[in-house]
């Protein structure tokens, strides 16, 4: 048998079971699914060609404000007389960025020659006179009253609005598989452990870049794109739609707990009612058309699984769901692990006090309904202070620390006791030393096996919270936020699926951790005989 | 002259480790009359054990056999389970090496080794407790009464070694499988044990199967000896026989690394180096890299299990150059 | 959406409504009895099947979503205990649930006297009906009449003495006949500072003096002028003074010898106010309480009350048809539905809208049992505005707020129809709210000109509008638990940021959300009220509510003039119609200034059982009368009359 | 033990009194909606005085495990009356609570105990009862096709969330699909006056749903752990003896393997139990119970600060006396074990 210096060997005995595969690709496929959720399921298309009138009449309708305000400051100043102060400069500087921004968009539209006295008293009152700020006001109506009969003719420009609504946090979730997946390949050539230093360390680089570069959004609003084609302000040549062409926060009250429209159950009555509107005499709102971009509205692709209680769409909100629920399962893990991987190392290392204080903790610790524990943390804790999602993982980690410390302890006992730590204490090794370098990375092994159990628990855990109505804010979803609120008989379609999402992250985390187990447990090999 | 009681017939056994199946015993022929005691001698992986348990066909977890196995004219690897248990206990008892597991914690001593007596005698629980209690006062147990009630973990290692024993007889069986019965036992011990065994076989003619290492054992307790390398038998005769004039190096080199047998102030004669792991064992003869007499054919193939002399069996090219002891 | 409002206070606050008026309140249309019944929906011809006879007898029980602590109001305020008491207990007045007209109940008559203080020569106050004769003051009383110069006059006060003449017979449920005492005693608490009824001392201390006239005549005396004066008196809580009162010589405490053995040493000796306080704050009776009504209590064990028909209650009239009422108290509306459905209850006033429109109920089994119907009900919800947070000081952004806000579309697709809309913050068909007043039209146009015209724009290109390097992004704060509060926020998140606002939504629990708002430590809060008959909206919306350390109801804090004014106006005017006028002007002026985003008033959706008939909406909490009901002829257990 | 529950009870009683917000403006929420002209500096006095919140937190701490009863039935040597020997934990006496001042918590929670232990109960039964020969038997058939399923179907169960599966429960057996089971509560009122059959039928047809729920949390993690351990003890020498006797491989497992293999799994007894109540939070809410979890619940979104001491309190208790229980049926069953030496865990 050959051993290659980069295969580890339990890197190799873990892919070997097939537990420990179906779990890990699981996990690969629903944290990729969430993190390019914005990518799937999404209001905003890739691409837009379109000619925009709103924001040409918003343009010409805000200026003569904008002027009145650096009118108003431009007087106040001159009041105080202290024109040059830094607070009105700024405030000055701030309006007049306001009123070129919408000359701008006007002068696209129109070519400059309307614009050339507005331009002149702009230019006029930034040098700090009042009376030109006067001007501007005037020719800031005139402007607005010149364009007031529609002669304003928007060109059409290519934009990019899905792209450009994404922040740095989610470029960098969408390029998390891409790191995976270049993690995976490099192993090989680089080994498992720095293969994800580097591929990560580009994500952040990239996403770092993106998130100082990026744009503002143009339809930052859940559906203000589609409200502006349905208003005719927006005239759009091209348009790509991701998949799911629903926004997870898009309301379409009309279409409020409709059913998959695959099944029967999602087919509309004449009225605009699905069957599963039982009573009649309730008041419809009307037939829903469906918006730009979206499939039709009897289209059996339009919600494949259905509405909720706002008409929104719920493959939209699972996708995005899982963003929250899974995020928290490994966090929560990492830290808890950390945690009890340093208590346990430590007691177990150390021996004495410490072990008796951890154990006692510990003891302790199992005492108390740790759901409970949870709940009541959660429940009052001030979101202002602590947001929601960093207080679930800190209250989870808290309370969930204790096995990964028992596991760890016993480990590092085993190893403390063994020649090699022995030898290192001999040789006068710092007792802090020999636990880093020796204790720890020996005992890490039922700790990684103990992360994988806890990432399952802690998305149990959030889900559970979170389907008690103390999970996150509106109007992010997560998994067991869906389901419970939605929760009834009559809409199972709008609990299965989340749920079921719930329990295939868990699965897979138990399977990866069971499999992680047997890789690393020796006793669980079979032995040869004698 | 009756039937042998067990007939080996080209018996292997694979078991399965980290690069697949790998055969530990390979086609072992052997007989064991009745009344008679034969003595498995080997080192360590050697597949001494896994041959003796194969005869009750008690192979641990993994383990396959393959061959022909017959107890008193049956077929014991393909027999089915409810006529295994049958046998096992009744007709054949066996003594596994390490005793200080062998008995439950939970239950009293008394109550294990009545137990097979119930089962295969159908004894009531009084008559299975007293037919204990007797075996343990034989076998020189102090206070067999309390001995009889106490718990395991009440015992001493030699008291729980002749327990085991007991358990092992308690049904009379014609056959005994002892592997390694002294390895982990005091002399005391060893010398109760094994004078019960010898008893036993004056008293009822009860068959032995000694599985060990320890050729001081083999001259005392053993009619024949069949010695085992790398799960092959290499030779085999009368115990008195191969002792004073082996045919095989393996078995010379055996004898020399008894401290008995070397003369005060003489280096140790051992056996150089160790036994090639299962799973890479050479081609051919799988002792030549350790022989002193290895040769090119001895490479080149595998010396079959032949007749040397009238009653015995040697599988060497050379096994008429072997010297001595 | 679940009441958990902080506006029980309407009715601690009002305990009730108008003065006596000649004509019953407009716009109170109220829908036929048993209107949902499926007997009794209109043929082809147009005519409503004539409703059953009624029945006497039988056992009904009702959900409840929460049982109170104890059934004494004097202690503490709560719907539910009210509910109870309404069947078990009498009061000297009640409203007429059907006409908001005040009616006797106990009190068979009252006189509204003036008071009129003379600043020269004895006797210094004059009781009776004060008219302007001129330069004169005439005092009309049953002594005869008096004219007292306005100049020798130091105050009018108009209707500030009231004098209740009780009816004859009434006899509290174990028997001990019911006199005047019990009305002093039942005031006297509220002057003890011992006794744990902080909630409602305060408004009783506006009476001046409380005065047995004789056993059937009591006397109470208002410092000054006020609307409500009447209705507190009338809806004052009654106790059983023999049960409550140690000093009393029916007490069961009441020990002769050891008082009369007390009062030998010191003869002016009693028992203190403590020990009054001790016997009125922990009297079992608070829990089995000993009442007036038709019904007394009969049993009280973990979640259900029963009580059973009282022997020998005056009134046959308004006795109430089952002999036995129970509650059971199920927290939880989707479980008391399922309770419903397993037929564990009988009528359930809390159908959520999933269930009302849910499988369950469409199934034929349970129409066979069952109906559903729905009813107005007294509280309503809105967004309350800070006021003083700089973003939303400028009632233009407050009304871009609302022009914003798609309340129809919310109110069709989410409450499926079944809520009102508000306009102010009367409840609609209520007199103090003008039907001609519209909410404010879903105008993103608009809006998006209001908040320009306040200087909210979008400076740097964002999508959000900003002034002063401010972004014009609001913090609301909902309750976690509230399901429609939520929806709510997140299609208004929807609703705000296609205007360019960003709306925060944090969800709290309902502690913190209210020390939040308690601190003045918000930009928006969700809230509702629960509103009585006629409410005095002082503390709502009068500045002197406003400052953060009086924790009152004006937690928005308002503080316009105008509003003050109107409000002053209307606490002085004792003429109902009158009244309703300024109210109309208050209504019109906050529609202006929008200190709230005024939501929705929903419907409740109730279950029924079909052999329960004469179901009724009033217009009093808790908009139904469990003594209206009764089963159908042949049911078992009933009988055709009510002895 | 005794020091691990006054660390317990220590903890919770800080853990709870540092939570967030004036306890005292936190519990007006039954009285929620201030008049106008209440004084609520002084209502906020009287509530702290009655709950003795204005005395330091240790003398609190005291009060709340009992020897020291500040109240005014207190001992007379802390200026009280003398009426009440005994108070808090160590007299089961937490007060009233908070929201509903006059509503003592002990009873309400003996009477949810009464609720929630048999549920509770029937559940571990039904966990250990299914686990054991589930576990025995995928340990024995170890390696073979058919108990790989097994062992995969019960990660699949321990991978359930427990809201979902009652849901799906509810979904499929409640009414609105095979109609099998009634979905709430525990006892339906119509067999009050019914015979002794009849009502424990009910009960029985009631309690279904929400035991097989609670019981598949623990079910999978307990036949997990039966399977590991009867593994172990398959592996042990003293099998290899029976079997070597002529035993088989049944009786093997009944005598010997599997009462070796449960000494441990009894200890888990002790630490199924928080997990229970805890697990009883979401199943008591979406089964309409009134058991404890449901009162915590409702106590905790109250900010009955009071209630959750108790209930907490009370729960780390019951572990710690089924930890100690566990731990006392180990020593009775296991011989090795003699009285008075401690095992150590």
């Amino acid at each position: 048998m050959t051993v290659d210096a980069r295969r580890n060997p339990r890197v190799e005995r873990f892919l070997a079971r097939r537990g420990g595969r179906i779990g890990i690709w699981t996990l690969a496929i629903l944290g990729t699914l969430a993190a390019w959720a914005p990518f799937l399921a999404n209001d905003r298309p890739y691409v837009l060609v379109a000619a925009d009138r709103g924001s040409l009449e918003r343009a010409r309708d805000e200026l003569a404000p904008l002027a009145e305000s650096l009118a108003r400051i431009a007087h106040a100043a001159e009041d105080a007389g202290n024109a040059a102060s830094p607070g009105a400069r700024e405030s000055i500087a701030d309006e007049a960025r306001g009123i070129e921004a919408r000359l701008g968009v006007l002068e696209t539209a129109t070519g400059a020659a309307a614009l050339a006295e507005l331009r002149r008293a702009l230019s006029a009152s930034r040098a700090g006179s009042a009376r030109s700020a006067d001007e501007l006001v005037t020719a800031a109506r005139t402007v607005r009253d010149a364009f007031a009969d529609g002669r304003l003719v928007p060109p059409t420009v290519r934009t990019f609005p899905l792209f450009a609504s994404l922040d740095a946090l989610d470029v960098f979730c969408a390029l998390l598989p891409l790191a995976g997946l270049a993690a995976w390949s490099l192993r090989r050539r680089l080994g498992l452990g720095r293969a994800l230093l580097v591929a990560c360390g580009s994500a952040v680089a990239l996403a770092a870049i993106v998130g100082i570069f990026a744009e503002k959004a143009p339809f930052a609003a859940p559906g203000a794109l589609k409200a502006a084609v349905a208003r005719g302000v927006l005239q759009v040549d091209q348009a790509w739609f991701p998949p799911i062409p629903f926004g997870y926060a898009e309301t379409n009250l009309a279409e409020a707990w409709r059913p998959p429209t695959w099944l029967p159950a999602g087919r509309l009555d004449a009225e605009g009612r699905s069957p599963s509107t039982r009573d009649v005499s309730a008041p419809s709102a009307g037939r829903p058309a469906a918006r730009y971009g979206e499939p039709a509205i009897e289209s059996s692709w339009r919600h494949v699984l259905g509405t909720d209680a706002l008409g929104r769409d719920v493959a939209a909100r699972t996708l995005w769901g899982g963003r929250i629920s899974l995020t928290i399962g490994v966090l929560a893990a990492l830290l808890l692990s950390a945690i009890g991987a340093l208590l346990g190392a430590a007691a177990g290392f150390l021996g004495g006090v410490a072990d008796t204080l951890v154990s006692r903790t510990i003891e302790v610790v199992l005492c108390f309904p740790a759901f409970f524990l949870v709940l009541c943390a959660i429940a009052w804790t001030d979101p202002d202070v602590v947001p929601v999602p960093f207080a679930i993982v800190l209250v989870i980690a808290a309370v969930g620390w204790t096995s990964t410390a028992r596991l760890v302890r016993a480990e590092s006992l085993r190893v403390a006791a063994s020649d090699h730590v022995l030898a290192a204490r001999a040789l006068g090794l710092h007792p802090a030393r020999v636990l880093v370098r020796h204790v720890l990375p020996n005992a890490i092994g039922p700790a990684l096996v103990a992360f994988g159990f806890a990432a399952g628990g802690a998305i149990g855990v959030e889900s559970s919270l979170a389907f008690l109505g103390l999970g996150a804010q509106v109007p992010l979803p997560s998994w067991g936020g869906l389901v419970g609120e939605a929760r009834g008989a009559d809409q199972a379609w709008a609990w299965i699926a989340p749920g079921m999402l719930v329990f295939l992250a868990v699965l897979a985390w138990v399977l990866v951790a069971e499999a992680a187990r047997e890789a690393l447990d020796p006793r669980a090999a079979v032995e040869p005989s004698p | 002259m009756s039937a042998p009681l067990v007939v080996l017939r080209g018996l292997a056994a694979s078991v399965p480790t980290s690069a697949g199946r790998v055969r530990a015993v390979e086609s072992v022929d052997l007989q064991l009359e009745r009344g008679e005691a034969l003595a498995l001698v080997g080192e360590s992986g050697s597949g001494k054990t896994l041959t003796a348990l194969s005869i009750a066909a008690l192979a641990p977890p993994g383990v396959q056999y393959t061959g022909s196995v017959a107890f008193d004219g049956r077929e014991m690897l393909t027999a089915p389970r409810a006529e295994l248990e049958r046998v096992r206990g009744r007709r054949i008892g066996t003594l596994y090496q390490e005793t200080a597991g062998a008995l439950d914690p939970l239950l009293r001593v008394a109550d294990q080794i009545g137990e097979p007596a119930r089962r295969h005698l159908g004894l009531d629980a009084p008559a299975a407790f007293a037919r204990a209690r007797e075996l343990l006062a034989r076998l020189a147990v102090p206070d067999p009464d309390r001995a009889a009630r106490a718990f395991p973990h009440e015992l001493s290692g030699g008291m729980r070694q002749r327990a085991a024993l007991a358990l092992a007889l308690v049904a009379d069986p014609d056959l005994l499988v002892l592997d390694e019965p002294t390895s982990a036992l005091d002399p005391a011990s060893t010398a109760v044990v094994l004078a019960h065994v010898a008893a036993e076989r004056a008293r009822r003619g009860l068959a032995v199967l000694l599985v060990t290492h320890d050729l001081g054992l083999v001259a005392d307790h053993a009619d024949r000896v069949a010695v085992m390398y790398a799960g092959r038998i290499v030779e085999e005769g009368p115990a008195r026989g191969v002792l004073a004039r082996p045919a095989h190096p393996y078995t010379l080199g055996l004898l020399r690394s008894l401290p008995a047998r070397s003369r005060r102030g003489e280096k140790l004669a051992a056996i150089h180096g160790s036994p090639p792991p299962i799973a890479a064992r050479p081609s051919g003869c799988a002792f030549r890299t350790r022989c002193p007499l290895a040769r090119e054919i001895c490479a080149a193939s595998n010396p079959r299990l032949e007749a040397v002399g009238t009653d015995r069996r040697a599988a060497c090219f050379a096994s008429e150059e072997v010297p001595a002891p | 959406m679940r009441p958990r409002l902080p506006a029980l206070l309407a009715w601690t606050l009002c305990a009730a409504a108008a003065l006596a008026h000649p004509q019953a309140p407009a716009g109170l249309g109220f829908p036929p009895t048993d209107s949902f019944h499926p007997d009794r929906q209109a043929g082809p011809d147009g005519a409503l099947p004539p409703l059953p006879e009624p029945t006497w007898g039988g056992t009904i029980t009702i959900h409840t979503e929460n049982l109170p602590r104890h059934l004494n109001l004097a202690l503490a305020s709560s719907a539910y205990a009210r509910r109870i008491l309404s069947n078990t207990h009498a009061w000297l007045e009640r409203y007429d649930p059907r006409t908001l007209r005040r009616e006797p109940e106990i009190a068979t008559s009252v006189d509204v006297d003036d008071l009129l203080t003379r600043n020269d020569s004895e006797p210094r106050e004059l009781i009776g009906r004060v008219e302007d004769a001129g330069p004169d003051w005439l005092v009309r009383s049953a002594s005869g009449d008096q004219r007292v110069p306005k100049a020798a006059t130091a105050s009018v006060a108009k209707g500030t003495v009231l004098t209740f003449h009780l009816g004859a017979g009434w006899t509290w449920h174990d028997g001990h006949p019911f006199d005047a005492d019990d009305v002093i005693f039942s005031w006297s608490i509220y002057q003890n500072p011992d006794v744990k009824c902080d909630d409602r001392r305060w408004q009783h201390q506006k009476i001046r003096s409380a005065t047995k006239l004789d056993a059937r005549t009591v006397r109470f005396v208002y410092a000054e002028q006020y609307f409500h004066a009447r209705v507190t008196v009338g809806d004052m809580f009654l106790l059983p003074r023999h049960l409550y009162d140690p000093t009393d010589p029916d007490h069961e405490r009441y020990d002769p010898e050891f008082h009369a053995a007390r009062r030998a040493k010191d003869p002016q000796w009693k028992p203190g106010p403590k020990d009054v306080a001790d016997c009125v704050n922990d009297n079992p009776r608070n829990r089995l309480f000993v009442g007036l009504g038709p019904y007394r209590i009969a049993s009280w064990v973990d979640d259900v009350l029963e009580v059973e028909r009282a022997p020998g209650w005056k009134d046959d009239q308004r006795a109430g048809h089952f002999d036995r009422i129970r509650w059971r108290r199920i927290p939880d509306y989707g479980a008391a539905f399922r309770a419903l459905a397993a037929g564990e209850i009988d009528f359930l006033d809390a159908v959520t809208t999933d269930d009302y429109f849910g499988s369950v109920a469409a199934s034929d089994e349970f129409r066979a049992k069952y109906y559903l119907g729905t009813h107005r009900s007294q509280s309503y919800w809105y967004v309350g505005w800070n006021t003083k947070s700089p973003k939303l000081a400028d009632p233009r952004v407050r009304r871009a707020l609302a022009h914003l806000a798609d309340l129809e579309s919310f109110r069709v697709g989410y409450y499926r129809g079944l809520a009102r809309t508000m306009a102010g913050p009367f409840l609609p068909d209520s007199p103090a709210c003008d039907p001609a007043i519209r909410p404010l039209a879903h105008d993103v146009a608009r809006a998006e000109a209001l908040l320009a015209e306040a200087g909210w724009i979008d400076r740097d290109g964002d999508g959000i509008r900003d002034r002063d390097g401010v972004a014009l992004e609001i913090e609301l704060l909902v309750e976690a638990k509230n399901a429609p509060g939520q929806a709510f926020a997140a299609k208004y998140q929807e609703d705000l940021a296609r205007g360019g606002v960003r709306l925060k939504v944090q969800g709290l629990d309902f502690n913190t959300l209210d020390e939040r708002k308690k601190k003045r430590q918000f930009e928006a809060v969700q809230q509702g009220w629960a509103m009585a008959p006629e409410a005095d909206p002082e503390q709502a919306w009068h500045s002197r509510w406003a400052p953060p350390e009086k924790q009152a109801g004006n937690f928005v804090g308002l503080a316009d003039p105008q509003v003050d004014a109107i409000v002053e106006a209307g606490q002085e005017e004792l003429d109902f119609d009158a009244r309703q006028g300024i109210w109309h002007r208050l209504q019109a002026r906050l529609m202006e200034l929008q200190p709230y985003l005024y939501c929705y008033a929903p419907l409740r959706k109730f279950a029924m059982l079909r052999s329960v008939r004469g179901f009724q909406e009033t217009a009093i909490d808790p908009n139904w009368d469990a003594r209206d009901l009764y089963f159908a002829p042949g049911t078992p257990g009933t009988r055709d009359r009510l002895r | 033990m005794v020091p691990t529950l006054l660390w317990i009870t220590l903890v919770v009683f800080l853990a709870v009194h540092a939570a967030p917000g004036d306890p005292a403006s936190v519990a007006e929420d039954a009285l929620a909606g201030v008049p106008s002209d209440v004084d609520v500096e002084a209502r906020s006095a009287r509530f702290r005085a009655e709950h003795l919140l204005d005395a330091p937190l240790w003398r609190q701490y005291l009060h709340f495990v009992g020897p020291f009863d500040l109240s005014p039935d207190g001992p007379t040597w802390l200026g009280g009356s003398g009426a009440r020997r005994w108070h808090g934990l160590l007299a089961f006496e937490f007060g009233d609570e908070w929201g509903r001042p006059g509503v003592a918590i002990a009873p309400e929670i003996a009477r949810r105990l009464r609720v929630t232990v048999p549920l509770s109960a029937a559940a571990l039964f039904l966990a250990y009862l299914v686990a054991i020969p589930l576990g025995a038997w995928s340990a024995l058939r170890d390696g073979r096709k058919r108990a790989g399923v097994v062992a995969g179907a019960l990660l699949f169960v321990h991978a359930l969330p427990s809201f979902w599966l009652a849901l799906l429960a509810i979904l499929v057996f409640g009414p609105t699909g095979l109609d099998l089971f009634p979905v709430f509560g525990l006892a339906s009122s119509a067999t009050e006056g019914a015979g002794a059959w009849t009502r424990a039928l009910d009960v029985l047809s009631h309690a279904v749903l929400p035991v097989v729920v609670l019981a598949a949390g623990s079910l999978a993690w307990l036949a997990r752990h039966v399977r590991g351990s009867v593994l172990q003890e398959l592996r042990s020498d003293y099998v290899r003896t029976a079997l070597s006797t002529g035993a088989s491989e049944l009786e093997v497992v009944r005598r010997h393997a599997l009462p070796n293999a449960l000494l441990p799994v009894i200890t888990f007894l002790g630490t199924v139990l928080p997990a229970l109540v805890g697990g009883s939070v979401v199943v008591e809410s979406v089964f309409g119970i009134e058991g404890i979890g449901k009162y915590a619940y409702e106590g905790l979104l109250r900010r009955d600060l009071n209630v959750i001491l108790a209930t907490t309190t009370l729960s780390a208790v019951l572990t710690l006396v089924g930890l100690f229980a566990s731990d006392l049926a180990y020593a009775l069953l296991d011989p090795r074990i003699r009285w008075g030496s401690r095992r150590d865990r």
